[in-house]
Order: C-alpha cells, then structure tokens, then sequence
C-alpha cells in the first residue's frame, strides 16, 4: 500500500512508525503516553488503535527502564521503538545505552544483539518549559557501536527512521522538534528506507561549506540564500549520521571550496562539531584557505523562553560568520 | 475509600502452606480522613484544627490558589505565559502540607505545587515570572532555602534526602518535604531516595500527590500496588495514605509526621489521594484519554467546596465571606499579574551571569560576542 | 529464623488512632526452610523434591561449583586470571534456581552466579575465559538466549523485564530470570522494572540472593527494611524469603514461582539468605571491614555440607560417593582449566569485528591502522 | 600542620580529602564502601576514623542518589565529595550533574548553588573487570555550568582536588587509576590550592605541541623523551581542566611550534581531543605547518584485558604520529 501524501516532520515520523509496525510483527513501540495519547506531539497517533496495546505499550514513568526493557526485548527477537518524551529527561537511560544496548553485540561476540531505536525529540526554539529544550546528540554521538541520526526534513524522517528500525544494531533517532511542523513536503508511505551513515548535500556551492544538522539546517538555509544574493555560494551538508561519522564527503567538499563553518544549536564546547573540525583539521587541512568557525549554542544552559532566542544560532551570525571567513582568506 | 477491619486477611505475598513457612513480618496500610464531600464530618477533627480561625486559613489559601490558577490559565490562553500546569482539585495537599511546616523547612516542590509555594511565600508576581519563561521566578525572596519547582519528574527525591542530611549533620529539627505525583513513584530516584532516607533515619517527609493521572497514563497503568503509600515498605519505614481533598486531614497527617520526624523518628511517606480536574497542561487535551463523566464525578470531591461547605455548616463562613475573599483574591493576583507583564526582559548576558560564581575566563569571549550578537533582534533561531 | 504466628501484630504504618483511620491493605512475609544446619529436616520435603536422584544432582552440581570456585580462585593468585568474585558459601542458589528452570527459560546472572551458569550449560571454559579478560567467555555455546553476567550493579533488571516482555508477547510459558544480589536492590532500575512487570505482569522471576554484604556495605547499612522481600510489595507482586542455604527450599520456592508464572500469574520476587563466606572479589579483603568470627559462625549454616549431612543421614550418600564426586569434579575443572589456558588471544581486529552487525565504512580504516599498530607488542599504554 | 612526603596520586587524593574534612567542617565524604573500607582504592582510607561517620559516609548502593544527595546537601550549606566507585558506573549520575548540580544556580539566578565534587577513577590499563575501564570526561566536558578536572600527578591531584572541593561550583574529578600507583613525588599537605581552569606545561620544546591529560601523560611524556633523542623537540602541556577550557596556553603553544598531536584515551569520536583541535582550527590555525593529528583510543568499546593493551594509544604510536606530522611539514 503506497500513498503520496504532503505531510510534515512529525507526520513523517508517524508514518514510518506505521509502516514499521506493519511491516514486521517483532517492531514494537513503547514510551510514556504513546498509547491512547498518541505521543505528546502526536508523533504516535493512531498507533495504538491500529495495532493494539500489545504492540504500542504505554510505559509507567520510568526512563531507564524504558531502555533497559527496550535492550532486554531486543535481545529476545524484538525491535522495540522507544520513545524519551523530552530530550532533556533522555540522560538517565545513557547508562542502559553506553553500558548495554550498544555494547551486548561486542561483548557477546555476536551471540546477542540490540536492534532498538530510542527516539526522542530534542532542541530548542519552541518556547517550551524548563528542561525541555535539550540538544544532547554529542553525548551520544561518543558512544561507540551506537548510530546517532537526526532527520532534517520529513522525507529524510521517514526514510532515515526506517532505516533506523530495521538496522541490527542500536540507534539513537533525535528528532528537532523545531522542525514538527516547520515545512511540509510530499512523502510517499512505500517502505523505502535512506542510507544511514551518509551526510546529505542540501544544496552545492563553491565557496564555502556549511555542514549542520538538525532544526539548524533552517537557519543555514536560510543563511545559504543570503550569502547568495551577495555573491556567495555555499554548500550546505546535512550530517544525518552523527556517528559513525563518514566525513568523506564532508572533507570532499571542505577541499573543494577550501572554507568552512560547523552550525549547530548545543553548547559549544564538546558538541558535536568539533569533531566535524577535528576531521577535517586532519584529513583537509592543506586545503584550508581560512580557519573553520563554529556557529552553536553559547557554553550556557539553554534559557527559559523569554531569552531563549538569545542563544539559538542565528542565520544573522551564520551570514556574519561566513562573510568574515570570506574576509580572512 | 475502603475500611476493612484492622486484622483483615493478608492482600497479598505467600500464604503458609506448611510448617516450612514462617511468618517474618507484617504490614498495614490506614488511609485518613475527617471531612467527606459536602461537609459532613466522618471523625471528631483532631485537636491540631480545633483553631477555626486554621480552617479559615486553609480555605482561604486554597482559595487563592484557585485564582492564581484561573488567572495562569487565561495568561497563557492569551500568549503572555507559557505552558502551564493547572493545579486544580488538588489545592488542599499544596497549602495542608505547606501550612503544617515551619519557615526553617525546606520544600522541594513538583512543577504542579503552586498553592504549596504560595503557601511557602513565593509571591505570585515570582510564580508567573517563571512559568512566563524567566529564571529570575526562582529566585524568591521568601523562601529562600526552598528548591525551585522540579521539572524532570521525580529527579528532586535525592535533593530532598541531601537537603535532609544536611539538616541532619546540622544537629537542627527542620524537615525538608518533597512533593511530587503518582507518576514519579515509578522512577528509580524516589526509591533509591526513600531507601537511603530509610536507612541514615532522614528528618524528610515525602508527599505523593496521587491525582489519578500522570498525563494519559492513569493510576493503575501506572502500578500494581494497591497504595503508593505502600512503598514505603521497601524502604523500611512509615507510609500512610490521606484523603488529599481533606485539608484537615492533609494538614493533620502532615503535622503528626513533621513532629515524629523532629523528634528523630525517621522519614515518612504520605500519599494523598486526589484527583487532577483539569489537563495536564495548557498544551494538553485530557478529553483524548479520559471520560468528561470520570472528571464530572470527581468534582464532587472538590477539596475547595468541601471544605467552605464544612466551614458553613458550622456557622464560621457565609456567602458574604466568600464574596469578599475573591474579590480580595482576585485583586491581589491581578495586580500581581499586571506587575508580572511590566518586568522587562533579562539582558543577554543573564545567560552568563549566574552560571558559576565568578564567570571563568574563557567564557568571557563568549559572552561579550553574545552580548554583541544579542543586541539585534533578527539574530537568533526562531 | 522469626517464626511469629499469621495474625501477628502489625510491624510497621500507622496504628489507627481514631474514626478517621481506615485500614486499606495488608501484607505479611513468609519465609520458607525445609532443611536447617546439620541436615536436620523441619518440615517434610516438598513433593517436587521426593526423587532422591534430584537431590544428589542437587548436591553435585554444588560441590561442582565449589571446586570451580577454588580453581578459579587459584588461577587468579597465580596471575592466569583476572580479579574473580567467589561464590563461596552461596551455592545453593545458583544451583537451586537453575534446576528448576527450563532450558528455554532466559538467565540474566549477576556476576557472582556462576553456580547458575554451570548449570545453564555454560562451560567452565567459557566462565574462565570471561574472568581471564576475553569477550569470547561470554559467547556461551550452551544457553544461546542468557545474557552474559551483568556488572553495573543492578543494570541488568530492566533487561529482564524486557526479556519477559518479549515472551509475553510472543505467548510462550517460558521466564526470564533474573538475579542479584542484596545491594542491588538499593538501585532505582531495581525498583523501575520490578513496578512494570507489574503492571503488565510479565513472566519476570527476581531471585534476590542476600549474602548480608554488598563489599564492605552491610545488609543493615543497605536498607532498613526487615526484608528484602517486602520491596516486592511496593510492586504490588508477590515476595517471599527462602532460606538460601537450603538447596531444597530455593529450589521448590523457584519451581513454586516458575509454575504460578508460566500460569500467568505474573512477577514474583524470592529474596534467598545466604552468606557470603569469601572476600567480595580477589580484589578485596573482607577482614578490613568484618570480624573472623561472624564469618566462622555463618560456616555453620554452609549450604554443600548441609545437603551432605541430610543425604548421608538419609542413607543417600557415603564416603565414598564424596571421595569419587570430589575427584570428578576436580578433573573436570582441571581439564578445563588446562583449555582455556591454551586459547590464544583473539586477534587485534576483534575488537571492531562485532560491535556492529556490519563494520560502518569509517571504521575500516581504523580497523586497519589498529591491526598495523597492533603486530608491534611495545604498542600499548601499559 | 604541614607535613612533606613522598607519595603517589592515590595518597595525594588521601591528603586532600583529609585535609579538606579538617579545614572546613562543612565538608563530607560520602560512597559506597569509603567508610571502614576506605574505599576500593584505599583513597579514603583511614578518614572515617578521623572524622567520624558523620562526614564519612557509606551509602547504600545507588550512584544516582549518591549524587541527588551530593546536590540537596550543597544547596543547603555543605560541601560533599561523592565518589562513584569507578568511572564505568558514573552514567546514572549524569541526568543529577546536568539537569541540576550544573543548573541550580543559574535556574535560581544564585539563590542556590551546589558547590560539590563527583569523584571517581577513570580509565583502563589496570586490567580491571568488564566496566571498569571507562574514560568519560568527555560526556561532562560538554555540559555547561559544570568543571572537569584530571589530575595527572600527586601534586596536582593534591592542589586541584582542594581547589575542587573549596570551589563555590561543581566540579567532576576524575582520577586516571593507571596513575594511582605509578609515580610518587614529594607532597606537602600544606592546604595550598592549585589553579583551576589552567593547563599545565610539563615540558617546553619548539617543533611540536602534545596535548594531552590523565594517564596519557605518561606515553606522552616517554614518546617526547624518545622525540628528543631523535633531534625533535616537544612542548607537552597537560589540559588539567577540561572545562571551561582555557586554550590560551595551548593556542600559544601551537602557534610557536606550529604542529600539534592531541593524545588520549577515551574513543576518538566525540571524544574531548576534537574540542581541542577545533580550538586550535579557529583561533592557530593560519600557524599551522602541517594537519593535527589525534592519538586516541579507537572507536570501539575498550576490550577486556587480554586485549586491553591494544587498545590503549601507546608511546610508539605517538612517536610515529610525531614522525608522520614533521615529515608532512
Ligand atoms: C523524567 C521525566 N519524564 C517525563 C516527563 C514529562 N512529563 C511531565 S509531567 C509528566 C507526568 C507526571 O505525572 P505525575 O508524577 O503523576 O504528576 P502530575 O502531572 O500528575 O502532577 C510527564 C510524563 C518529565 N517531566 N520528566
Ligand atoms: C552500579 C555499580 N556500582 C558499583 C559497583 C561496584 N561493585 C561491584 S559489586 C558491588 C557490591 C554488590 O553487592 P551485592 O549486590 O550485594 O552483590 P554481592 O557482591 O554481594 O554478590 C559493588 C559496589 C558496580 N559493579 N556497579
Ligand atoms: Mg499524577
Ligand atoms: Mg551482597
């Protein structure tokens, strides 16, 4: 059953979800309110009515629990979806993430496996209470024999989480919740995954590579259409994968226009996107015609709402950043 | 609420089936009340709440916490606050609890204790400034030992048993109470605080406020135990359940708790039982999961009428006192509101400036740049 | 042991004080012992144990532990094997467990049970070859669904939930099986999954073996709860105590609870007493922190030498029955013993070929520098 | 009283703490097995019988309360030290370090403050069980708000450790276990601190900046020896405090010598040596003479110990890696 439909991010996810479930008996879902509720944002709607409770499972309120019954499941056959309501109440389940899920398969030598996926929604910019605005990808994203993927439109939500739910091993699938509702575009429900450790060029360009991921991909956008109008032309990679990194077509690009600059909404220090620098500082750095700049998050807890826009990476910065790269080479 | 006698058959655990088996321990669970719905007293009210001048307190802080609430929702109806949870219905477990404790208490509320903060001498200009989306709604010039409201759930029960050891260390007889839901009685850190509570005899009190719901998950989803007051049984030491509409009641249990505890007698569990009337949340639809019939019902239990109606038939309220207590209430919460929407924007660099006591030296750049990026409106990622 | 009669007086909650106190639930603990110290029998033999074959298997696959035990020990002191928790003195439950388990039931051990995964089928190989630091010791060729022994204290019973989610759901009468030990159960996860597999009531059995120390961490300074069992209360599941140190009595409680949960009764929890007689690890040392005596007295209550004394009072077993045993038992652990030193180290591309399912492309060429760096053996931190 | 000694990173660890329950009686230790145990390691060895079971603290099996109990105290006046047994049980703790020991005090604009210290061992090459050989300083190097701290010998494991005890902010100390025993030098428990937030230079040199921290100092400093007998000559400089992150020193370091290796122990993925090469790709980069390299643990879980030594980046590989980057300048 195949239907084109113009939906958006969080249709995307629900759509995948569906189609996993579908597909393949042993996919199971459970979290907080992914039942009846559908998932504070939806993400689950319909779910449970169509599949029963046997298969989307409200959980009691318990995070670590959530994962470590999402690994134990794993082990014994299943595929289980797990969902952290928030990004910001993700961290007690990185222990049950780091100590198991992503390391049964290596500890057992290959007798046991943990092909789960624990998605969450995750970054700022929608004026939500305290906690809820966390962008936690780089804490996984250090975790070996873990994938960290994060979609940037729905059709990448949709193939990417797929892709996700039927990998053999675990997946952290971080959704920027920014992005829900931002923009809509046509997606065909037809089973078909996208390749996971695989950066996305968004758009080609000459002088300069933007490589970001997540809600920031707007921003950078946006940023790229400015840059243009000036005479500018950008590059802009979507990373996808966070780990493992394929920096191949990261540092392809670096070396072609010879500048760069890493946009992403978490804290600066030890985010993600230092080692998207760190890569290239290694592999590319001959073919570096100015330093590589970091657009992210200040080294500051998120704040609550009424500044919040303060600390969100801006496209004015990212045009900002750009053009004083221009300028140093 | 059940009344079973007191040497009821066991509910639960083994049975002996033979002389294999011996009898290691025993365990009962008692809920209390003294005012039913309506008004009508079931037990003599305990000598603690003879005082009337007490019941009119509780009522008129409940009261208050009523209003604050109406007028949050309608604030954030309009745009000019952020989501929002509702305390509705569980106004008497906020000011009974908060009422029986003493200044030098520490209160380490759940994100739904507003009437308890109240209670506590956060002022309402503070509790709007936060939930409107600003830090400085938690830096209350009342109470300044108490924690802010904990919004990852369940995270603040070891922040309680530090808070207690360190009033423990001290040699003092405060307590630190630690509310929270039926909810966030599943989470690993409320038994793994309990149990060390238990264990160094911790001057804490731990109030669940069961209201049935834990957003769509309801009580029962939520666990098999008959009582969450039960749980304190794994931790070895006292739990007790409450009717949580009963501010006498609420006030009563946690009075007697706060003075066992001061007296060295180790941390308490209180569950109150209630009922959540409103949604979860603004950003929440509790028409998708539960019954409008369930919540019509439960209105019945209304700890606010509950207790005007107790106060009325014994002569000590009337419709004149009423009138004038919301107006009075009305009046304060909306000046307090309009004091709320005059309070400008925090400056960029706030990010900065309490983030460690002195502002380490790398992070100065930073915020000098934020400082400069800040000053443009456009900039930032919405 | 307590023996206090059924009806006895409540332990612990509140005592009704008056009208308004209403008794809502009650619990009692049971402990269970067929055999005590010295073989003598306190109540008859529970039917599934009638078969005098069971017994002795009982028996052998204990004393099988033990001598394990005493090598592995060896083998650490002479530096062929890594830091090595003994199971001394805690026989019994690993042996009992397993016995009553089926092949298609689900282990999740904690990493003291080697008793258990002998009996799994694991081979004495494979648990030598885990303790002597290779992964490949726990790809166990016997019980191919049995997670390996868990090491983050309590982590793993989450896991066993799971593993109990996943045969629920796919309706077969098979359990997972999880055990831990007494400081486990101080663990939030602990609780976590004992509440959820409550609440859905999954084929979970969580076998508690309490050897009254967690290292240096008494059973006292663990909880103040008088059981360890009563924590399933909290759960709302079934909870009991067995004495750990009667293979006879953990094993029938275990064939007890396995039966009520393939019949769809849902969770239970057995807390066994036992006694750790060795240090934590051979890492540790125990007289730092408690006395000779307390572990000379608790040699009395040795579960191999009571199951011994009650065959040979039974005229089950002789002398010579033990002198064969012992030298079976021995040359079955020698000889494994001398297999596992002969395995050579795996290769230094091990390390990357299974941690995925298929090595991701960014990761060859690191695969490929660590093969190269590895042939040199001056590489390496140490 | 002040008393000078010979005597190793564990012993100056012992020191510290003892001095640090002496000085201010606000301060307390709490763990599981630190009491008559001493704990695990003996770090805490002999300081319940001195400072009575009030300060000293066994708890109960439970990292994530010990550190939830860690934060209630210091809000309320005191200064307690947790120690997490080993590094590898650590991850509990993150949701109470980051959602609150790291926040309460911008969350309460500075009503409440939480001047704490999380302790533990870290890292491998002790041939430890499975679990015990975690290196995850870069998990808290990313969370804002927060200091992390490594020592890398008894006097600095004596001077930091104080600092991070009297500091009015939390503070993660890790203590690479691998050093506990491997070096002794004279330590005077004079009570004096040493500064937080500054890297440390260990040696001076003019061709090539190692950057490193923990037990990788010592391969360092043996791969810079060897360095030396081969006419190249090193500037080594131990990072101390991860974060907040003072790249001054490493920036002018790298800028003199124009080529730098960052080494250590952790995965390289995310690991805290791309943070360290980005700074060095922003503020030096137009210094550089050739890429910057990272000698790191590989991005797979650390094996068990008959393969651990493998794993571990060794002084050939950074000799090597030396070698490599001068030949490519
Ligand atoms: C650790 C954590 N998980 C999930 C959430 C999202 N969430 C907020 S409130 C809530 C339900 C809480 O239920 P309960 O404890 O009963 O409190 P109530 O909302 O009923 O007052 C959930 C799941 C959260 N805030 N924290
Ligand atoms: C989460 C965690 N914390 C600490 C440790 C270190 N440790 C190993 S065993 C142990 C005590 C365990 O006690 P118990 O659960 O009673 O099991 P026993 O050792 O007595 O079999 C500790 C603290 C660990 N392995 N995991
Ligand atoms: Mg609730
Ligand atoms: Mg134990």
């Amino acid at each position: 059953m195949t239907k084109m439909a113009e939906t958006d991010l969080l249709g995307a996810v629900n759509l995948a979800l569906g189609r996993a479930l579908q597909d393949d008996e042993t996919t199971i879902v459970l979290g907080e309110d992914v039942g009846v509720n559908g998932g504070v944002f939806r993400a689950t709607d319909g779910l449970q009515e169509k599949f029963g409770s046997a298969r989307v499972l409200d959980t009691p309120l318990a995070e670590c629990a959530i994962a470590g019954i999402a690994v134990g499941a794993a082990t014994q056959g299943f595929r289980p979806v797990a969902e952290i309501q928030f990004a910001g109440f993700i961290y007690p389940v990185i222990d049950q993430v780091l100590n198991h899920a992503s390391r049964l398969r290596t500890r057992t030598r290959g007798r046991l496996s943990c092909p789960m996926v624990l998605r969450a929604p995750y970054g700022g910019g929608v004026h939500a209470p305290e906690h809820h605005s966390e962008s936690p990808e780089a804490l996984f994203a250090h975790i070996p024999g873990l994938r960290v993927v994060i979609p940037s439109s729905p059709q990448r939500a949709y193939g990417l989480l797929l892709a996700a739910i039927r990998n053999p091993d675990p997946v952290v699938f971080l959704e920027p919740k920014r992005l829900y509702h931002a923009l809509r575009e046509d997606v065909t429900d037809d089973g078909k995954e996208l390749p996971l450790d695989q950066p996305v060029y968004l758009r080609q360009g000459r002088d300069i590579t933007l490589v970001t991921w997540g809600a920031s991909t707007l921003e950078v956008l946006r940023a790229a259409e400015q840059l243009e109008a000036e005479g500018i032309s950008t590059e802009v990679i979507d990373v996808a994968t966070l780990s493992p990194l394929n920096d191949e077509p990261i540092c392809a690009s670096v070396e072609k226009t010879g500048r760069c600059i890493v946009v992403h909404e978490a804290a600066r220090t030890g985010g993600f996107g230092a080692e998207i620098v760190a890569r290239i500082a290694d592999r590319s750095l001959t073919s570096l015609l100015a330093p590589v700049r970091r657009v992210t998050g200040y080294d500051t807890v998120i704040p609550l709402p009424r500044l919040e826009v303060k600390y969100m990476p801006g496209t004015r910065q990212i045009v900002d950043t750009a053009q004083e790269v221009m300028a140093l080479s | 609420m059940n009344s079973k006698s007191n040497n009821a058959e066991p509910d639960d655990g083994a049975r002996p089936a033979d002389k294999a088996m011996n009898h290691v321990a025993r365990f009962d669970i008692f809920c209390r009340r003294y005012i039913e719905p309506e008004g009508n007293v079931v037990a003599e009210l305990p000598e603690v709440t003879s005082d009337v001048d007490l019941l009119k307190r509780l009522y008129r802080q409940m009261v208050l916490t009523r209003v604050f609430d109406q007028k949050a929702i309608a604030l954030q109806r309009t745009g000019r606050l952020g989501t929002y949870p509702s305390v509705l219905g569980q106004e008497a477990i906020g000011t009974g609890v908060a009422s029986a404790m003493r200044d030098d208490d520490v209160l380490l509320p759940s994100f739904r204790e507003h009437g308890a903060q109240l209670q506590r001498g956060v002022s309402i200009r503070e509790l709007l400034l936060y939930w409107g989306g600003d830090e400085r709604g938690s830096d209350f010039s009342g109470p300044r030992n108490d924690f802010p409201v904990c919004i990852p759930v369940g995270s603040h029960f070891p922040h309680a048993a530090g808070a207690a050891l360190a009033i423990k260390l001290r040699g003092s007889d405060n307590v630190a109470v630690v509310i929270a839901g039926d909810g966030a009685t599943s989470k690993g850190e409320f038994y793994e605080a309990l149990n060390i509570a238990g264990v160094w005899q911790l001057p804490l009190l731990v109030v669940i406020a069961n209201n049935q719901w834990a957003i769509s998950v309801s009580r029962k989803e939520q666990t098999r135990a008959r009582t969450l007051a039960q749980k304190a049984i794994a931790a070895g030491i006292p739990g007790e359940q409450v009717d949580g509409n009963d501010a006498v009641a609420v006030f009563t249990a946690t009075m007697e708790a706060l003075e066992a505890i001061r007296a060295g007698r180790g941390p308490h569990l209180i569950e109150a039982l209630t009922y959540r009337l409103g949604d979860h949340t603004t950003a929440d639809n509790a028409s998708r999961y539960r019954d409008d019939e369930e919540v019509s019902l439960h209105w019945h239990e209304d700890p606010v009428s509950r207790l005007r109606d107790y106060l009325t038939a014994q002569n000590h309220w009337t419709k004149e006192d009423e009138q004038t207590l919301l107006e009075e209430c009305r009046g304060q919460v909306d000046s307090e509101a309009e004091a709320y929407l005059a309070i400008p924007v925090q400056p960029v660099s706030a990010m900065f400036d309490h983030l460690f006591a002195v502002l380490p030296e790398p992070l100065k750049l930073q915020r000098e740049y934020a400082m400069e990026a800040g000053k443009d409106d456009q900039n930032g990622g919405n």
